[in-house]
């Protein structure tokens, strides 16, 4: 029973894998862990991971067709499995039933925001503002829109987002979102402007993402406006504190420690 | 004349040989501003507009207050005081025991551009002998941080006054005898930020306010004023403060003789 | 190459890598900063400008890796500014053998650092070779920093051996931190 | 213990014997044990198995065209909580969606209990709306044809098999493309203290307790000692990835006492 | 060589008002007779005749200047010309009409300030410095200087030297730079200056009031683009400094004149719209100022309205924050703009300035007197130590200001109107803020 | 298969706190529920350490315990054969067991193996009091009620100091009808009293020797004076 045939029975893609397991015959009473095929096995390992995530993303997206019906519930899953061909207990595949159809259906729209984003053109920026506004309220608005199909059931998804077991894997695609927005808009800072734009752009998008579930002007200029009136107030802000402290740092530093040397009396000449 | 004659004091002496030996071995960097003795050339800022307003009480500020006052600097060592004085125009006299720093005075006097025709007169001798060609002579006697190096207090004290005029002012600088003192002065400055030469100061020499004014009241003197010192290492400056703990500055006049 | 790799995909080892190695180019240019504040215009002030300047660069660099590779940079850079620079001028204000007892101090912890992470990488068949190659040609220069501080009278420092261990020990505690954070 | 590896020995709680004769052993000490399994559980457990078992569903999530292989589930258990759980699923199983389950003992005793309590829980083929069928056979070698079930279960049961890999491997060949392996059982602790703490309670008191409430103290000291010989977690869910499953993952449940493996035939 | 004319005690690198009030101070003070002093001034010798209507660039000079410029009768020729005592200011925010108000009633009835213009200020400097008898002080008109070598650190008596485009150089003990804000000096000391510029321009020009009144009241309202400033100067005119962000200003600088005036009197009076929760805690506040006796801002004139604007008066000057973080060097000081520069919403600029010059002539003095070289390190340390200690908190009050005022979200409104209010009803806190400006 | 190999196989080893839990545990379920034979037995095995000693000792006074000691005979169906003694002469001792477990429809068997006694010896003496116990019934003529059950625990608890059987004798009188408790106060308890203290010690009797022997003479010999109800 040394080799075993890895079994694949809906191929969504071609390859056969043969998964050799080396190592003596497998004595399961003892403790000693599979260190010696370790190296070898981690090829294998991503295809392995590869194939499993091939069927949980059918699967996935299968599930998402009958979300108008059933929801984000464990319901559409078990659907989505049958329509995909496995057996209606597959839905098991996600232990957090509905949390992972929303995150699988964040990651999908993150990715066409990333793709449609790497074709605008880089928006060049006259004037003094700083923030690319253009840009970044195209993104969000695009990011919106792709939540238009599921706009009925979007309130209950962000409800199942806020379960404890759901909150890591939402804070994930939100902060991917946000840095991938960031980064395409030309956003190169390396220091704690890195956190202090990418926060104030996800809490913009929050924002929009519950104004935009009680927008229904048509094709929700409402949202367009709500989202570059919030853009406008960061402006305001970032332009007060003009001389925002992180990038001065390194000067007002030194600037500092030797003007409170002379204010104390103890400056000399040297 | 030979003016170094002790028996007259009947074998009393205000020299202290071990002490004489030690300073003339500082006579190179004597006049660095920056170097060994930074201290006590920082100490002109503050010791020269005290005896300059002791002296002198006019409104009217010219270059050379000073002028044609006598003054005698006691212990003038390599005369960083004596010639600051001298600058103010005031006719300075020098007196040292150590016959290398009287030296050293004498010819750093002739380098100094701004004193060339003020330059201060230096003798080699201590206050005792001095005081036998030049009793009551002097309208002002200086002793910056002197008398902590004198054994016989009492003599150097009744010596200073016999040469000041009578109405004439005389002014003391010296650390006060206190265990703050004596940890700062000798223990902090000579062995941790090293500014002073070890050895400098002992503590059994110093002398408090009080012994000083006594001293002086003996001597038909009356105190003026006491004001504290502070030196600031960090930038070199010293501060007039009102504790006296670590060191103070006393002024007192001779009273005419009744 | 502009990777536009999903954030939880990336491979977590270089990203802590470039994370923390920014973190301490960050540090170290804040301290040569602190030292210049202060013994600037000395002796040693031509050679501490040279190490700044190389600290500059070697930062300006990593700065660069972070955008190419998307790095989330550590949370903590103001604190290490500050930190930095207070240690740099801290030290120097201390004297001019206690500055250099704290360059060698700091640049012994990063050679470590540097050489640990050339281990772990060497392992890693299919990496990048140009890091590899950076983060090889830093650890020397690092390294002369290091013995450049050893010849300027590192060790009369008062205090060496206390001072040297005390800085070690807080670079190490901020490398571990700038590593999760 | 490298005895064992003369002829095809197996433990026996901390005994050793002969393959066959373990097999005897079992049988007896379930026939022993069979009367008072419920009572001895709760008494065990305090009555956490049962909140166990409930998880176990929950965790399942059986929908409409369910066919389960309840295997080891004699007294039916975990069967009842399947039917009741389908029948609480709101949405009506449309025509020809009927959901089926196949209770499976290697012991008749078992069996025969279940069989009475269904009957008198009421939990019959056409009350349930379940197709429900007993049968006795044993795990290593199933008298049923592959891929005919699409969720397979075993509740304290693996650990009494003699070969657990054979079990996996058949619970592979039975289920469905896409199917579910579960699998309930004791497992170790990772925390040393409550480890500690739980030998204390296993070896000490259960025994005891069997004696006081069973009239018997071997059968418990055999159940606790078997507790102890199964594979821990990490080295079970290798076994099951062995097996062919994939997505392998295990749950703790208090602690660790017991825990939930999960695998699936994609 | 020829080139070289001279060495002198005190060169001072910059004519302007700061700079000859230094070398008018230097010059009259007895003490210096003996020293030659040179100032250098850039622009040619011109000679300033009153002309009738106001120059645009004015300055409000506080008591403590005043003080200065009397010490060495500047004072009387500037009398003799012209100038305007203000009695009253008051400083009011747009967004939420909280307002205060400094009156000379609560200040020994001194004058809260004093508006002249620049060129009158100047006039009456030069004239006091021609006709001093000092024969060791003189001035080098159209003085274009080239580049300075400065001393190190270290050394004993250090020497700058001053090179002139032509060519002609002058040595010196102690150089004083008052070039202004990107001073030479300054760059040749090679210390930090921590300097952002606002992005705003400050307009200024002269008007015509409408109607003519005993103007003697300072306005300001602080506008969500940058605070206006109406100063003035007579019965019918007053001198407008309107600092607004910097395409604002260049845009009211091409307006046609009637349009400008329109824009003016607009945002003197133009209501913005107010959000009703600060409405709601400034009336409270009122009410419980009321409560206790105190005044509560109430009782406010109304600002004068515009009728024209003289032509050709207006220009616009961009508006930066600088600080030198050191005033001092080895033989070098830095006085006036060229070692700090502040936004003109307090019109505290050039009173920083004479409070410098003030400082050093004292210090300078008293290192003379006694008996210390004149560029003693000491001294020179003391200046900047001093200096620093009023200055630098004066820029951060100035600075916080302008950041309070130039962000119009509700929450920071409320904050500041409810600050002004207290403040204003608060008299020993007005008092400290009046006598923290003056010195 | 000898004792020993049987004695080994029912042991159980227990430590001081599984004894004290098994104590506490049996005692609460033999209030409770008199019917579990298990726990009665359990209970005597755990608490009866020192009197099984004392027993032990008292047998091997006597030559013919020390004989009992010695071959370890065991009383089950298996070594009394039933029919034998049913046909011995009327008022033997034999016939007189014979009767009375016919009366009863009680076998040799139904005794519990003894589990919890480490040492082997101490273990016999236990599994023999337990076998002889309805040998002491019929020879005392004490039939299985509550009463005679009380009766001849009271003896056994004065001639073995059993804690389980004096317990056994106050709690079994706790639980007497009222008829009852008035006889076995009047005459039942001090007979039995009586007996215990006069009587020779019935462990020690080696039964199976004595299957002739006549009942009456028996009684004589053993010092035991019948109960005759008046």
């Amino acid at each position: 029973r040394l080799f075993r045939t890895q079994h694949r029975f809906i191929l969504p893609l071609s390859s056969v894998n043969i998964r050799n397991i080396q190592g003596t015959v497998k004595d399961y009473n003892h403790s000693e862990v599979r260190t010696d095929i370790k190296i070898a096995s981690v090829v294998t390992e991503n295809e392995d991971h590869q194939y499993e995530q091939n069927v949980k993303d059918v699967i996935l997206e299968r599930a998402l067709e009958f979300v108008s019906q059933t929801g984000w519930s464990v319901e559409s899953l078990s659907a989505g499995a049958k329509s995909a061909g496995y057996p209606t207990i597959t839905h098991g595949l996600f232990p957090n039933g509905g949390g992972d159809l929303i995150h699988y259906f964040n990651i999908k729209c993150n990715q066409q925001l990333a793709e449609q984003m790497k074709l605008w053109p880089q928006e060049d920026l006259k004037g003094g503002s700083k923030v690319p506004a253009k840009f970044i309220e195209n993104a969000i608005v695009t990011r919106l829109l792709m939540i238009k199909p599921y706009k009925s059931t979007w309130p209950k998804a962000m409800a199942i987002q806020t379960l404890p077991n759901n909150v890591p894997n939402g804070l994930a695609t939100l902060l991917s979102l946000v840095d991938d927005i960031c980064y395409h808009s030309g956003d190169r800072s390396v220091d704690f402007n890195w956190y202090i734009r990418r926060v104030g752009l996800a809490g913009i998008y929050k924002a929009a993402e519950l104004f935009y579930l009680t927008d229904n002007s048509q094709e929700n200029n409402a949202t367009r406006s709500f989202v570059s009136s919030r853009i406008r107030d960061a402006q305001v802000i970032q332009g007060a504190l003009n001389l925002n402290p992180v990038t001065a740092a390194p000067q007002t530093l030194t600037a500092a420690f030797v003007t409170a040397k002379n204010i104390l009396g103890i400056n000399t000449l040297k | 004349a030979n003016l170094y004659s002790k028996d007259e004091n009947h074998g009393r002496t205000t020299l202290d040989s071990s002490e004489i030996k030690m300073f003339s071995k500082q006579m190179s960097e004597w006049w660095d501003v920056n170097g060994y003795l930074k201290s006590l050339h920082a100490m002109n800022k503050v010791r020269i507009p005290l005896i300059r307003d002791g002296l002198i009480q006019t409104s009217e500020r010219t270059l050379t207050p000073l002028q044609d006052k006598k003054i005698l600097d006691v212990g003038c060592g390599g005369g960083i005081l004596a010639e600051g004085l001298a600058r103010l125009g005031a006719n300075v006299t020098g007196i040292d025991a150590s016959e290398d720093l009287i030296n050293l005075a004498r010819e750093h006097s002739e380098t100094n551009p701004k004193i060339i025709n003020n330059k201060p007169t230096y003798y080699h001798c201590t206050i005792e002998n001095h005081i036998k060609t030049h009793k009551e002579h002097y309208d002002a006697v200086v002793a910056s941080e002197v008398i902590e190096h004198i054994t016989d207090k009492q003599l150097f004290v009744n010596s200073c006054v016999a040469a000041t005029k009578p109405g004439g002012r005389l002014f003391f600088t010296t650390p006060n005898k206190t265990r703050i003192s004596q940890f700062l002065t000798i223990f902090v400055v000579e062995n941790i930020i090293k500014i002073v030469k070890k050895g400098t100061h002992q503590y059994d020499k110093f002398i408090t306010p009080n012994e000083l004014t006594f001293l002086l009241e003996r001597n038909n003197c009356l105190v003026e004023s006491i004001y504290g010192l502070f030196y600031n290492p960090l930038n070199n400056s010293w501060h007039f403060t009102n504790s006296q703990l670590l060191l103070y500055a006393l002024q007192a006049i001779k009273l005419k003789s009744l | 190459h502009s990777s536009s790799r999903p954030y939880w995909k990336k491979n977590p080892h270089l990203d802590q890598i470039i994370r923390v190695d920014h973190a301490g180019e960050l540090g170290a240019d804040r301290i040569y900063a602190g030292q210049m504040a202060v013994l600037g215009r000395t002796a040693e002030g031509p050679l501490i400008q040279h190490m700044w300047d190389q600290e500059k660069k070697h930062r300006e660099k990593f700065e660069q890796l972070i955008n190419e590779y998307r790095v989330r940079p550590t949370v903590l850079t103001p604190i290490w500014n500050v930190a930095g620079f207070v240690l740099g001028a801290g030290t120097a204000l201390l004297g001019k053998e206690a500055a250099m007892a704290c360059t060698v101090a700091v640049e012994t912890v990063i050679v470590d650092h540097y050489n640990d992470q050339l281990r772990t990488l060497m392992q890693d068949p299919n990496v990048d070779k140009e890091i590899l190659e950076t983060i090889t040609r830093f650890r020397d220069e690092e390294q002369e920093h290091h013995d450049a501080g050893l010849q300027h009278g590192a060790e009369q420092a008062p205090g060496y051996r206390a001072l040297t261990e005390l800085i070690k020990a807080g670079r190490r505690a901020a490398i571990q931190l700038s590593k999760k954070i | 213990n490298e005895e064992r590896q003369s002829k095809n020995q197996t433990h026996f709680g901390f005994q050793t014997v002969d393959e066959n004769e373990k097999t005897k052993k079992v049988h007896e000490v379930f026939e022993t044990v069979a009367g008072k399994y419920d009572l001895m559980n709760d008494v065990m457990s305090f009555g956490i198995h049962r909140v166990w078992k409930d998880i176990f569903m929950a965790r399942l999530a059986p929908m409409p065209e369910t066919n389960l292989l309840d295997m080891a589930g004699g007294t039916g258990d975990i069967t009842f909580r399947y039917i009741k759980y389908l029948q609480n699923l709101r949405s009506k199983p449309t025509e020809g969606a009927r959901s089926s389950v196949t209770v499976c003992d290697i012991n008749q005793a078992m069996l025969d209990v279940g069989k009475v309590r269904a009957e008198r829980l009421g939990y019959t083929k056409e009350s349930s709306g379940v197709d429900i069928d007993w049968l006795c056979a044993d795990a290593e070698q199933l008298p049923v044809a592959d891929d005919t079930y699409t969720a397979y279960t075993i509740a304290f049961g693996i650990r009494n098999c003699t070969h657990i890999d054979k079990v996996l491997e058949e619970a592979y060949r039975v289920l469905k493309p896409g199917g579910r392996f579960m699998c309930l059982e004791f497992s170790q602790i990772p925390n040393e203290a409550l480890q500690w703490a739980y030998d204390q309670y296993s070896f000490q008191v259960i025994p005891v307790l069997g004696q006081l409430v069973a009239g018997q103290w071997k059968p418990y000291q055999y159940l606790v000692e078997s507790i102890r010989q199964f594979p821990n977690q990490e080295k079970f869910k290798m076994m099951i990835e062995d097996a062919g499953f994939r997505q392998v993952a295990y749950e703790n449940l208090t602690f660790g006492t017991v825990a939930i493996h999960s695998g699936f035939k994609i | 060589d020829a080139k070289y004319k001279g060495n002198y005690d005190i060169i001072i690198a910059g004519g302007g008002m700061v700079g000859c009030t230094l070398a008018c101070a230097l010059a009259k003070n007895s003490l210096f007779s003996t020293f030659k002093i040179l100032l250098l001034e850039s622009s040619p010798y011109k000679q300033f005749e009153l002309r009738k209507e106001y120059s645009n660039r004015v300055v409000a000079l506080s008591q403590n200047t005043k003080s200065l410029m009397s010490s060495l009768n500047v004072w009387k020729h500037i009398e003799d010309m012209r100038l305007q005592p203000v009695k009253h200011m008051q400083v009011w925010d747009a967004c939420s009409d909280a307002l205060i108000s400094f009156n000379s009633a609560d200040n020994y009835n001194d004058d809260v300030a004093y508006i002249v213009e620049n060129d009158v200020l100047l006039h009456a400097v030069n004239t006091e410095l021609n006709n001093t008898d000092n024969k060791n002080f003189n001035i080098v008109y159209e003085a274009k200087i080239a580049d300075y070598t400065l001393p190190n650190s270290e050394e004993i008596n250090p020497k700058s030297l001053v090179k002139m485009n032509n060519g002609d150089t002058y040595s010196c003990q102690l150089l004083i730079g008052a070039d202004g804000a990107n001073s030479a000096v300054r760059r040749a000391m090679g210390v930090q200056y921590l300097s952002w510029n606002y992005d705003q321009m400050g307009v200024v020009a002269t008007l015509y009031l409408a109607e003519e009144t005993d103007n003697t009241t300072a306005w300001q309202r602080w506008l969500p683009s940058g605070p206006i400033a109406i100063l003035p100067l007579d019965s019918q005119r007053s001198s407008l400094v309107w600092s607004t962000w910097e395409d604002n200003a260049k845009r009211l600088l091409k307006l046609p004149e009637e349009q400008f005036v329109d824009e003016l009197n607009d945002a003197l009076w133009k209501q913005y719209p107010r959000s009703g929760a600060v409405e709601g805690c400034m009336s409270w506040v009122s009410g419980c100022l009321r409560r206790a006796g105190l005044p509560d801002g109430a009782a406010r004139q109304l600002p004068p309205s515009v009728q024209g604007v003289a032509s050709s008066s207006r220009a616009a000057f961009p508006l930066a924050f600088g600080h030198s973080t050191r005033y001092v060097a080895n033989g070098v000081a830095l006085v006036g703009d060229a070692a700090h520069r502040v936004h003109p919403l307090a019109g505290q600029g050039v009173n920083l300035g004479f409070g410098d010059v003030k400082e050093l002539t004292e210090l300078l003095a008293d290192a003379t007197y006694g008996g210390f070289d004149i560029n003693d390190p000491s001294y020179l340390q003391r200046y900047e130590s001093n200096r620093q200690r009023h200055n630098v908190p004066t820029q951060l009050a100035i600075e916080a200001l302008h950041r309070l005022y130039t962000v119009d979200l509700p929450p920071v409104v409320l904050l500041r109107s409810v600050g002004l209010q207290l403040t204003n009803a608060l008299h020993p806190v007005k008092k400290l803020l009046m006598s923290h400006a003056a010195t | 298969v000898t004792y020993h190999e049987e004695m080994q196989n029912n042991f159980i080893a227990t430590n001081i706190f599984q004894k004290a839990l098994l104590t506490c545990g049996s005692a609460v379920i033999a209030l409770l529920d008199p019917h579990r034979g298990d726990m009665i037995a359990c209970l005597g095995e755990v608490t009866g350490e020192n009197a099984i000693k004392y027993m032990h000792s008292k047998m091997l006074q006597t030559e013919e315990g020390q004989d009992i000691l010695k071959n370890k005979p065991r009383i089950n169906s298996k070594t009394i054969a039933f029919e034998t003694l049913s046909q011995m002469p009327e008022n033997s001792l034999g016939r007189v067991y014979a009767d009375f477990m016919k009366d009863n429809n009680i076998t040799a068997d139904s005794r519990l193996p003894v589990q919890f006694i480490a040492d082997p010896e101490l273990a016999y003496v236990m599994q023999r009091y337990r076998e002889v116990h309805d040998l002491v019934h019929a020879s005392l003529f004490m039939k299985t009620n509550m009463l005679g059950e009380v009766t001849v625990k009271w003896v056994e608890g004065i001639q073995t100091k059993l804690p389980m059987c004096i317990g056994g004798g106050i709690w079994g009188a706790a639980r007497l009808r009222p008829k009852h408790r008035q006889m076995y106060l009047k005459y039942y308890l001090p007979w039995a009293i009586r007996t215990g203290n006069n009587a020779k010690f019935l462990q020690g009797i080696y039964f199976e020797k004595r299957w002739e022997q006549d009942i009456d003479d028996f009684h004589k010999e053993m010092n035991i004076v019948r109960l005759l109800k008046k």
